[in-house]
């Protein structure tokens, strides 16, 4: 897997189009456990990321990167703005320099975007958050390293929250009750991982 | 959806639009902002009192500016906590020399979304300082969890940390005053209909006709439980009964209390309301100091309400009864 | 019915006794009435203001009691005018000696039970005089009909009789520049829902999920016309329309502007209203001297908005923004 | 025809039944043209008339009919407070004195009732309001007073406001749409008056 600045564009690009099209299935996620702006956040959050980088010039990934994560600090807010924007922020520090990216620095940059992400949110596995999803993922960034891998660990992680019991975020209010529910942030996150998987399988 | 919008996307912003129109004087809004400050900002030696979240719950927040509260407030998209650049924008605005006294509900988001803009404000050389609300009783407290959420409690802090900041006080006396606050208020809430975020088009949960939930959040959050409409007596003795679980009062204790219509309840209902609480009360020996009876923390068109009890000493008091100029809550 | 009440038929009564437990110290009701009067009523020398109707419309009419605007308000049954003897209490209870003055909305039934009441009064030697309000354009104002009703312009009527009568005016200047303000304000509303009587258990009338009604009164009397709901920046151009079409503003005048609640409607949505209207009017070289934006005259948990528009002279500016004390209408 | 102090309270018992059971349908009539409270008014009006009068002494029947006036005028409230309670206390000022009332004397306090009436509601006939019951029902009380005829001319006369147009009144503000409504003012009317027929035929 090798990442360049235009697979970034492209991966956001797709993320976009997820989010787009799933904006009222996402809030009616966030509805049953939460407050229901999870998609309309989310899909405010990544039109706006597309709107600052596609066709914006960039001279490495982690350029790209930061301005994904400031937009999304600026645009998405809730819980899932500052998470996100972390996240993506430890990303592009961590690939700082790099003209592009292998399987291997990737994955020390998700590494800290999980850290970043769990101590922002005080949160860890297990805890019915999106955390949940990339903490597996994360794994997969081996170098056996294939998309449909990817996928299918992202998407079984996501499915995996619906049987979990909240205790961080809005949804933990419901305490046993949020059993049952899927995490809305788990499936924006699935999202955002099926997309970036689709972008490698593209560009190979 | 039965609105009176224009665009549900530009809701927040043609809001403060109209809001700005109707008091140019003292209020202003930051340009390319969503925060709302003062007029007269920064006013230089006093700290400065901010606070903010999801809009939908007006007047909170920035009916609570003026002299003696609110220098500013950060308004978020619908329900939705607002970024910490426009907190941040909110700070330099406001920042006299004294420092910033920030108030936060605790929700995961504001809670992050503050954080951040103090760790920015920081790095610039503000001194920033906070307090977290957490009057709601509905919700467990317990380190398992992220413990109870800020309601409409919210607005005794704004008015007590403002009165003191307004008389003087140091950053470190207006969050001492202001944790004083936090540890003696506490809320419960009850909804018999829910609403609906213009954006998303349809109410965040469903009650039958006959139905009422109580404990229901102010962002539709579900609450603890479902049943049959009760009266307004027994109502109010739940809600009343559920806090006075959680936090004790001794006969001879002052109180300030908060019976706040979550938008679409009229007036008429929360007086009832009333009338029963200050019978429980009294019947406990209590001292009501002062009663606040209107809509203060709402959630849009939900109809239901909250308690809100405040266990007051002198200190609490004086600074209650100071004056204060936002048009929400004039003293 | 979702409503939180106890015994619907005692909804008045109830409202009451929790409104005094929330102002011990301003109100106090009168032994056996639903009569509210200021707790230091009567004020020797000063002209008194009374004003009233059926109960359902809160804060109307309690809400306006205090120094500079009301000393009684008496309160009728659910959207029910109340009765001479009890409108006679209250003048007997608030006359100072200078004359009592009465400030009635133009229902047919609010008129005859007013003037009943000051036919028993003057029987008894006081002295009564009385405006008649009636600002909504919803309704033609001819000689073969009962002519325009009374709504949220009645508010202006209070604050500016109250201040003339709290400066040490006469009742004739009283009652002079009360019939200026009527001269002056025009209102005109639309609903989106209607309301329920708690004793009716039923709304008072129906409308489409995707409908809205222009000219709606305060008790759910029909409107106008029914049709689908438009934008908030369509409606305040209805409204706003209507009102300039009944009265003549020029360039330069000065205007009060008050945008108001039926009940239900969130405050967010008055300011997208307010927005607007504000717009029309600076469009149209009028200076806006103040903006009232809230629930002032509501029609229980009604879903929809009044817009008044009060045309201004030197006078009646310094009588607006002369101090009021009232919960609902602090200045 | 002749009434006495009895009759009066039978006439006020018999009136409260047939307000209490049509309560809602008045108030549903009030709904269609006017503000929804007319049933809910006179039922507690009435309530309030018969707890007062039912089983008191009174010499005169003018004596209990200016019960009758001060009770509706204080506990009805709205528009048909201060005419209910005029009316009667015009019939009772007009039967001063009188122990027992003839269908001449009866009449004669009607018509007061109905001048008291029209000149506290600046109304005249054919406004839609009570008016329009009240005055074709007074011309019934002749020589060959029947309470059939008083009966069949408040039905007809309280039937032939719905084709009426309302001037005076809250159902005015709607002009031509009140065509086609009863006027409930009318209703309850008509009730008062087809109660009175009944009392006077079984006091025959
Ligand atoms: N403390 C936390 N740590 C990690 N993730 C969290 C935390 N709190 C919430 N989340 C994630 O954020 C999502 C909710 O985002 P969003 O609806 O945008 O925020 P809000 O709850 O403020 O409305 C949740 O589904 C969850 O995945
Ligand atoms: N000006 C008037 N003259 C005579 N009768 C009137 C007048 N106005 C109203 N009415 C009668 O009063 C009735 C309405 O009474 P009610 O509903 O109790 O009063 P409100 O309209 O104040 O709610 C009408 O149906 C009509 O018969
Ligand atoms: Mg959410
Ligand atoms: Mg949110
Ligand atoms: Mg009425
Ligand atoms: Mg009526």
């Amino acid at each position: 897997m090798e990442l360049h600045v235009q697979d970034v564009i492209t991966w956001m690009n797709k993320t976009n189009e997820r989010l787009q099209s799933n904006k009222e299935y996402l809030t009616s996620l966030d509805q049953a456990v939460g407050d229901g702006d999870h998609g309309i956040n989310m899909a405010r959050g990544f039109n706006e990321v597309v709107q600052k980088i596609d066709g914006a010039d960039y001279e490495t990934v982690s350029d790209a990167l930061k301005d994904v994560a400031m937009t999304l600090m600026s645009k998405v807010g809730g819980a899932a703005g500052p998470l996100y924007g972390t996240a993506f922020l430890k990303l592009s520090t961590s690939l700082k320099g790099k003209d592009s990216v292998d399987q291997e620095s990737f994955k020390s940059g998700l590494e800290e975007a999980l850290a970043g992400m769990k101590q922002r949110g005080k949160s860890d596995e297990g805890e019915k958050t999106l955390v949940d999803v990339w903490s597996p993922v994360i794994e997969t960034f081996t170098n056996s390293f294939n998309p449909e891998d990817l996928v299918q660990t992202a998407q079984t992680a996501m499915e995996k929250t619906k049987d979990m019991k909240a205790t961080k975020g809005r949804a933990s209010y419901l305490g046993d009750r949020s059993i049952g529910h899927l995490d809305p942030g788990s499936v924006s996150s699935f999202y955002l991982f099926e997309s970036l998987a689709e972008t490698v399988k593209g560009g190979e | 959806m039965k609105k009176i919008v224009n665009d549900p996307e530009s809701v927040v912003q043609d809001m403060l639009d109209g809001l700005i129109s109707a008091h140019p004087d003292s209020l202003q809004l930051l340009p390319e902002t969503t925060v709302v400050v003062r007029k007269d900002a920064p006013i230089t030696n006093k700290v400065s009192i901010v606070s903010g979240g999801g809009s939908g719950h007006e007047p909170a927040h920035a009916g609570y500016i003026g002299d003696g509260m609110l220098d500013a407030a950060v308004c978020g998209e619908m329900f939705t906590s607002p970024t910490p650049d426009q907190v941040f924008e909110s700070i330099k605005a406001v920042d006299g020399g004294a420092g910033v006294f920030l108030v936060i509900k605790n929700y995961t988001g504001d809670v992050m979304n503050f954080e951040m803009a103090a760790e920015l404000a920081e790095a610039e050389g503000i001194q920033v300082e906070k307090v977290i609300v957490n009057d709601d009783v509905a919700v467990e407290d317990s380190s398992f969890t992220t413990g109870r959420r800020g309601i409409a409690g919210t607005i005794f802090v704004h008015k007590i940390a403002g009165a003191k900041a307004a008389a003087g006080g140091s950053i470190e006396e207006v969050k001492s005053v202001a944790e004083k606050v936090v540890a003696n208020v506490r809320s419960m809430g009850m909804a018999l209909t829910p609403c609906t975020v213009p954006a998303a088009g349809k109410p965040s949960f469903t009650l039958e006709e006959n139905e009422m939930e109580i404990g229901t959040g102010i962002h539709g959050e579900p609450g603890i439980e479902r049943k049959p409409i009760a009266s307004a007596s027994a109502i109010a003795e739940e809600l009343t009964d559920k806090i006075l679980e959680d936090i004790k009062f001794n006969s001879g204790d002052d109180v300030a209390v908060m019976i706040n219509g979550m938008g679409a309840t009229p007036e008429m209902e929360l007086y009832i309301l009333n009338k029963k609480v200050n019978q429980m009360l009294t019947d406990r020996g209590l001292t009501i100091h002062k009663t606040f009876v209107g809509d203060y923390m709402t959630s849009l068109e939900m109809a239901g309400c909250s308690i809100t009890l405040l266990k007051l000493d002198d200190e609490l008091k004086t600074l209650l009864d100071a004056e204060s100029s936002a048009p929400a809550f004039r003293i």
